[in-house]
């Protein structure tokens, strides 16, 4: 059990964006979350992540209550995750972008004198991660200047720089072409075994490829959870969300 | 040249700072054709489209849309002559409300037709009508899809490009969506998509081509593009 | 004569608020010595000009920029109070010659008082206390004062009421806004709600402008009578308008002395720069005067330094505004007008204190 | 690029070390100053170009700078620099401290007034009480002294010696800061704060310290430019001169610390140059319009400022220069130099 | 004080108020608004009250023609100023970091101010305020109160609302606030950003004229008033939330009690109480009091 919410409620007002929504990811299964546009998926991962509170609920990362952790907090405990806009460094290096990130687990701020670019451990985890989202041979690009597709890569490579143990991945997938796609699924089949994965997606073909395990939401509030097959012949969520999938 | 073709592109090059991006690509579209756009990421879709709608500042080849030479034209006279854009990125207003996202781009085609009332975007759209007086920034990434493609179609456009446009879509609503796309096209109206399902795409196409480090490797009607043994590897699948 | 042109370094302020005061004390200065056939103590005069913005914080390295770059033998400067003060720092550190022509800032002639150092203006002590005895002999036994929350307000308000309390009135209240806001209106009520016997103030340039018009059209001008320091009318008439009639103030000048001396001054003037003077030309040209005093006592040779100063010190300075002498603290002891505004004239009404001479508290000389 | 850049500052240093000999006594005093005004630029770059906090408080940690080490000093006898320049360092710095703690829960605009905001307070503090002595300034009393008068600031030539070896230690000292992470983490912070925090650094804490650093080097150049002209008043403090070292750095180049460097000299050398009567004669006294024409111009020319020059020419020379678009430019670590 | 006193306190904090959102009205559009920041704008409002002392004595003088006329005629010349200064200083700048506009408003200031001492001078001037609105009326026991500053709270009101329905109410307004947000999709839309820019600049450089003209008479005419209107200006803007006009006017409202009481009842702090005021606001809501709209 690495992250755990608990009855996790959001309201914007008067929408209630999440209801009292429960989840548990364990290491070595993909957790996908699917759902209708706005049923509060990535308010979901947000609250998870701890960039905005959750109106009540509980988070537990690694067995510890972090509801009141801040997010850099429950980043540096091991909680790492993707954003569905892209949310990078636009003036930077794509390998900047990543080595930035793999910095956060090495931060000695205090270490004035010595060089950035020399902090071995932050370089090779951030060609590491470049090299797995397909980047390699655009580690100089600025990343701005990517197009869209590139950019979503590079939005998980910077996710995966930071050698996180819990992967909140919302809409990975989103934006990438069918070869990108393929290495997306083959990368996270292999993070699989030494991570927990929160999937949020809407290409089912791929949710139902590698997810272990799917929570369908709608409108802020879980109407199935269960094994890809049990989720797939559901009626309600052929109703609600499949369609005739 | 041909009369109803309200897109001739010919030679195009584009360039960003000294990264030259297209090099001579080129396009045509009829009047009430559906295209499809194929291609891996950053082969140069999306500037093939930015370059056409005058985004691209460094370009050259000629430009012809709706009988007019376009080569040198600005954003919003092009648009004015009835192309919509659905940016990748979605691209609504942050600061603006919802409603005020679609009234503000409001406008009758260029032969006075509005068949597409606010009211008619609120039907396709029902999640937007719930959230009329949220500020674009505050709405979920699907919604902002929906906003983008309901703005577009507000303007009551002759051509109408859809970059990405079911990115991050449910699929009931991505199926609402190609839906769409089949009413536009039966209402005449011509369109111009991307997007990565390209089985769809090509489904829904009448030509299509598919784009390759900026040229255009292969040009022709949907079947003859899907039936074409090199898509495969050009697509990278 | 062997001896080289004679640098005069003129710090002034050419922009900004002030920059029409700078012009008059610099075409003041300039008429004397043209007068003098471009010649004092022998000496051709050659001028060397730094606009000092009036802003105390680029003041010493202006100054520095004179006496280093283009080494003058004299300075001629400034305005505003706290750039004189950095003048006078650096005048006497390095012993140059420094002859302020308006700054009143008391301290320039008090604690900062040096040989070297002259004044050919006024102290803001001085209309101050003279309005004060006006006042209380005009029998007004409760003032409210206000005035900008800088040192010239402060101390011409000191000044008032040194004299007028020792007059047996009462400053009932001091009121102040932060310099340079001109909102009065809030004041002006306040004012109204004291119910005192007269008002004085001290204010200057648009901020003078825009208080005699809120007082008159807060209609308190008709029911209190407003005194000022002679600033507060002093070439802003034009825009104060009728706002401004009858209005008494103090300063050393006047626009009607009808003096002899005040006539040929401002009719050669008025020829030179096709304008009538102000107090700030006389200034500028009683500077050129006690420099000119000085000169042709060492014969031009600015180096003797005893000389000069003792020259100045005791030399009558014929000045436009009434002869007048130096105090021990180098300050003008001089007579203090007391003006009335008809037109667009301070004229003379009469005078408020014969030769006022500054205590000139604080100066070991 | 990189190394042609370490050239020109390299060059730059040599040549302030040579200067006394060759200039005037002016030049000299000229030069210290511009000095005191690079050293107080550098302190707002960090801030405004490194971290991308516009700051428009900057001179209130300057003026205090200046204040202390003219209250600090005693009545009888002068100082020991080796104490006295801590303090008002130190002074600086825990001002910009409390001003940080809370300005820094502001962002953008918003940030800019608080900052100013506060600056105002401090200067209403000497313009209106007693405390600063009053208006119109006060004098320093006598000039520090460093272990008995091994080094007499009093000489010009000293005192040049000694700022220049302070603008060397600061240049150096950010040079290295901005490469460090510390360094590479304020420009991830200017760029994407909110994905620094996903990615688990706490912002706050860095941007706090990058505040009070730029607070203290910006009290360095405060204390330096009150033992230069033995006197300090109000207007050290007002918004007009954080305004005029904001300008300054923007004219030099944002994002670059030689930027800040090249942005004082070239201010400080255009006032000269339109103020100076010699060229310009009676004209002299309107050189704030020249002053003005030229900033404009700089501004319609250069948009990368005065450091972008370089870069401009050279893609002039390689021709498809119109095809050169400003953001174009990567930003890699070394940039920041 | 007494309630007489008191009320005639309010009024004064009320006139002040409105007074200080007419001078930061075209700077919310502007600044707020187009989010160019506007370091000029006081050089804008100082040129509109050079304006009505230059222009009155021509178009009253030659044309014969009042008040109305001088300012019709001022606001024309001011939409040209605009006009031409966004084509030639600002068109290019949008695409570039905001701090370019800090820099370019900075030297137009040096020049705006120069031109002026050169063309007009250096001394202070007083405008006459029209003769039907030259009249006072009794207040309190003592004093009385000029009708122009109640004519200037009027226009300052229109003026408040006209722009409040503009920019919430009108597709102008949101093409405008979308401009500020995204210039390339604008276009998308068929909207010559522009040309709509252009004006839109024009009209804020007319509206900060507008002000000085209309508020001459009071605040009489003399160098170096523009930049002791700027920062209040920007306080005001920045306090009501940026971009928001209903925000601009609150704020204003605000500081005008802060400053009318703070100067009667904590004279020594006079000077600092508007930037606590600004500090206060600020740190407790992060981004003003109304959030744009
Ligand atoms: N800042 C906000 N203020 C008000 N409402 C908000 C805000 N952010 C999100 N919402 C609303 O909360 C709901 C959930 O948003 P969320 O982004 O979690 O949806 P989602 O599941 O990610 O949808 P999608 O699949 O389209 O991304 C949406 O209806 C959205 O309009
Ligand atoms: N603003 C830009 N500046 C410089 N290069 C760019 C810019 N935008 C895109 N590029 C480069 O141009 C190439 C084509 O980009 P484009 O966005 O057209 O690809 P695309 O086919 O749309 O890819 P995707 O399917 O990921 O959107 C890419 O290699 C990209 O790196
Ligand atoms: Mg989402
Ligand atoms: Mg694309």
């Amino acid at each position: 059990m690495l992250l755990r919410g608990h009855e996790i409620t959001r309201r914007w007002g008067g929408l209630l964006a999440l209801n009292k929504v429960s989840l548990a990811l364990q290491r070595g299964t993909v957790h996908a979350v699917i759902g209708t546009n706005g049923a509060g998926k990535s308010t979901l991962i947000n609250i998870l992540s701890g960039e905005i509170q959750p109106s009540s609920g509980k988070v537990e990362l690694l067995g510890q209550d972090v509801t009141t952790w801040s997010q850099p907090r429950r980043a540096r405990a091991g909680l790492g995750r993707s954003y569905q806009r892209n949310t990078i460094y636009p003036s930077f290096t794509v390998l900047e972008n990543c080595r930035l990130a793999a910095q956060a687990n090495v931060q000695k701020p205090w270490a004035w004198w010595s060089d950035a670019q020399r902090c071995s451990a932050s370089m090779d985890s951030a060609r590491a991660a470049a090299t797995r989202a397909g980047l390699d041979d655009l580690l100089d690009r600025q990343a701005g200047l990517l197009s869209h597709g590139q950019k979503r890569q590079l939005e998980i490579a910077m996710c995966l720089a930071t050698k996180p143990q819990v992967l909140l991945l919302d809409e990975p997938l989103a934006g990438m072409g069918a070869e990108e796609t393929e290495r997306m699924l083959t990368l996270l089949a292999e993070l699989k075994a030494s991570h927990a994965i929160l999937l949020v997606e809407h290409d089912m073909d791929a949710v139902f490829r590698i997810a272990d395990c799917i929570t369908v939401m709608v409108n802020g509030t879980v109407i199935a959870c269960g094994s890809p097959d049990f989720v797939r012949n559901s009626p309600e969520v052929r109703i609600a969300y499949l369609g005739e999938h | 040249m041909n009369r109803d073709l309200i897109v001739d592109a010919r030679g195009i090059h584009a360039w960003y700072g000294s990264s030259h991006v297209l090099h001579g690509a080129q396009l045509q579209i009829a009047r009430g054709q559906t295209v499809g756009l194929l291609g891996r990421n950053g082969m140069g879709k999306s500037t093939l489209i930015r370059t056409l709608l005058g985004h691209v500042a460094q370009r050259d080849g000629h430009i012809t849309l709706f009988g007019k030479d376009a080569s040198r034209f600005k954003p919003h006279k092009v648009a004015r002559l009835g192309v919509a854009y659905v940016p990748e990125g979605r691209g609504v207003f942050p600061n603006l409300t919802v409603r005020e996202n679609l009234v503000m781009a409001a406008r009758r085609g260029v032969d006075g037709r509005n068949d597409w009332s606010f009211e008619r975007v609120m039907a396709t759209f029902p999640r937007l009508k719930e959230r009329l007086t949220n500020l674009g920034a505050q709405l979920s990434g699907g919604e902002q899809q929906m906003l983008s493609i309901g703005r577009a179609l507000m303007t009551h456009p002759e051509l109408i490009v859809l970059d990405e446009a079911t990115e991050g879509l449910a699929p009931l609503i991505v199926a609402d969506i190609w839906r769409v796309i089949g009413e536009i096209r039966k209402s005449g109206i011509a369109t111009l998509i991307v997007d990565r399902d390209y089985r769809r795409v090509l489904a829904h196409a009448d030509q299509a081509l598919v784009l390759q480090k900026g040229q255009v490797l292969l040009q022709g009607t949907a079947e003859d593009v899907a039936n074409d043994p090199a898509l495969s590897t050009y697509l990278g699948v | 004569q062997g001896l080289p042109k004679l640098k005069v370094g003129l710090m002034l302020p050419y922009t900004g608020t002030y920059a029409a005061l700078g012009n008059a004390i610099e075409n003041g200065f300039r008429l004397h010595i043209a007068e003098q056939g471009g010649k004092l103590g022998g000496r051709e005069i050659e001028f060397v000009k730094v606009d000092d913005e009036s802003d105390p914080s680029k003041a010493t390295d202006n100054v520095n920029k004179l006496i280093k770059r283009d080494n003058v033998d004299v300075l001629i400067g400034s305005v505003h109070s706290g750039v004189a003060m950095a003048m006078a720092k650096v005048a006497k550190d390095t012993g140059t010659v420094l002859i302020v022509p308006n700054a009143g800032a008391d301290a320039v002639t008090g604690p900062m008082c040096a040989s070297n150092i002259f004044r050919s203006s006024f102290s803001n002590w001085q209309p101050g206390y003279a309005m004060g005895e006006v006042v209380a002999k005009k029998g007004h036994k409760k003032v409210v004062t206000i005035t900008w929350k800088y040192a010239a307000g402060d101390e011409s308000i000191r000044g008032f009421k040194e004299s007028f309390e020792k007059g047996g009135g009462k400053v009932v209240k001091e009121l102040n806004l932060p310099f340079p806001n001109v909102e009065f209106q809030a004041l002006l009520t306040e004012i109204a709600a004291a119910k005192p016997d007269a008002v004085y103030t001290f204010f200057a340039g648009g901020g003078a402008v825009k208080f005699v018009k809120d007082y008159a059209a807060a209609g308190l001008k008709k029911t209190i009578p407003l005194y000022g320091a002679g600033f507060l009318t002093d070439g802003t008439l034009d825009a104060q308008g009728a706002d401004a009639a009858d209005l008494l103030t103090t300063l050393h000048y006047a626009d009607s002395l009808n003096t002899p001396r005040d006539n040929a001054f401002r009719l050669s003037y008025a020829k030179a720069y096709k304008l009538q003077p102000d107090v700030y030309a006389v200034q500028g040209y009683d500077a050129a005067q006690m420099l000119a005093v000085g000169l042709a006592a060492v014969k031009g040779d600015i180096g003797k330094k005893a000389e000069f100063t003792t020259a100045i010190e005791k030399a009558k300075i014929d000045s436009p505004r009434g002869p007048f002498t130096l105090s021990r603290s180098h300050n003008p002891v001089q007579d203090i007008y007391l003006r009335q505004v008809g037109g667009k004239e301070n004229k003379l009404a009469s005078i408020a204190s014969k030769a006022l001479a500054d205590p000139g508290r604080g100066c070991r000389l | 690029m990189k190394s042609s850049k370490f050239f020109f500052v390299a060059a730059a240093f040599v040549l302030l070390a040579l200067w006394p000999l060759m200039a005037g006594q002016y030049g000299v005093d000229l030069v210290t100053k511009i000095m005191v005004f690079a050293i107080f630029a550098l302190s707002l770059e960090l801030l405004v170009g490194s971290t991308g906090l516009v700051c428009f408080g900057q001179a209130a940690f300057f003026g205090i700078g200046a204040y202390a080490t003219v209250l600090l000093t005693p009545q009888d006898g002068a100082p020991s620099l080796l104490w006295l320049l801590p303090a008002c360092v130190l002074a600086a710095a825990l001002y910009a401290l409390l001003v940080g703690a809370l300005s820094l829960r502001t962002k953008g605009v918003y940030f800019i007034m608080v900052t100013l905001a506060f600056a105002q307070m401090a200067y209403y503090v000497v313009h209106d009480t007693p405390l600063g002595g009053g208006t119109d300034g006060i004098y320093l009393m006598a000039k520090p002294v460093v272990l008995g008068t091994l080094l007499d600031l009093d000489k010009p030539m000293a005192f040049y010696g000694f700022t220049l070896a302070c603008l060397t230690a600061v240049f150096g000292f950010l040079t290295l800061l901005l490469r460090s992470r510390f360094g590479r983490a304020l420009a991830g912070i200017r760029v994407n704060e909110q994905r620094m925090r996903a990615t688990g650094f706490s912002t706050y804490p860095y941007k706090l310290a990058a505040f009070v650093i730029s607070g203290g080097m910006a009290g360095l150049a405060g204390f330096l430019f009150a033992v230069k002209d033995g006197f300090v008043n109000p207007e050290l403090i007002s918004w007009h001169l954080s305004g005029e070292v904001l300008i300054m750095i923007i004219l030099g180049g944002l994002g670059h610390l030689r930027g800040a460097l090249i942005g004082a000299f070239a201010f400080a050398l255009l006032q000269e140059f339109f103020k100076s009567e010699a060229i310009f004669g009676e004209f002299a006294k309107h050189w704030h319009l020249g002053l003005g024409l030229s900033i404009i111009a700089c501004v319609a020319l250069l948009p990368r400022g005065l450091v972008g020059v370089p870069e401009q020419v050279i893609t002039r020379l390689r021709g498809r220069s119109g095809r050169v678009r400003d953001d174009s430019v990567v930003e890699v670590s070394h940039e920041s130099v | 004080m007494d309630l007489t006193t008191f009320l005639i306190q309010c009024l004064n904090a009320l006139q002040y108020g409105l007074l200080l959102f007419l001078v930061a009205s075209g700077l919310t559009l502007i600044f707020g608004i187009m989010g160019v920041i506007n370091l000029a704008h006081g050089s804008f409002y100082m040129i509109g009250a050079y304006m009505a002392y230059a222009l009155a004595p021509i178009v009253g003088g030659t044309f014969s023609g009042g008040f109305f006329a001088t300012l019709a005629v001022g606001l024309v010349l001011a939409v040209l100023l605009g006009y031409v200064l966004e084509w030639a200083f600002f068109s290019f700048l949008y695409e570039r970091d905001h701090l370019q506009q800090v820099l370019m408003t900075y030297g137009l200031i040096l020049v705006f101010e120069e031109l002026r001492s050169l063309l007009v001078g250096d001394d202070v001037h007083g405008v006459q305020a029209p003769d039907f609105l030259a009249g006072t009326l009794p207040l309190g026991e003592l004093m009385t109160y000029p009708v122009y500053r109640l004519f200037i709270s009027g226009v300052c009101l229109v003026l408040a609302l006209a722009m409040y329905f503009v920019f919430t109410r009108t597709r102008l307004g949101m093409m405008i606030r979308a401009g500020s947000a995204n210039r390339e999709m604008v276009q998308s839309l068929g909207i010559d950003i522009k040309f709509l820019y252009r004006v839109v600049f024009a009209a804020g450089v007319a509206i900060a004229v507008f002000a000085g003209m209309i508020a001459a008479p009071v605040s009489s005419v003399y160098p170096g008033m523009g930049n002791t209107v700027l920062i209040i200006c920007f306080v005001v803007v920045v306090i009501g939330g940026i971009g928001s006009i209903r925000g601009a006017l609150l704020a204003a409202l605000l500081i005008g009690v802060v400053d009318t009481f703070g100067k009667v009842l904590l004279p020594q702090a006079s000077g600092v109480l508007v930037y606590v005021l600004m500090a206060l606001i600020l740190l407790v809501k992060p981004d003003g009091l109304f959030k744009a709209g």
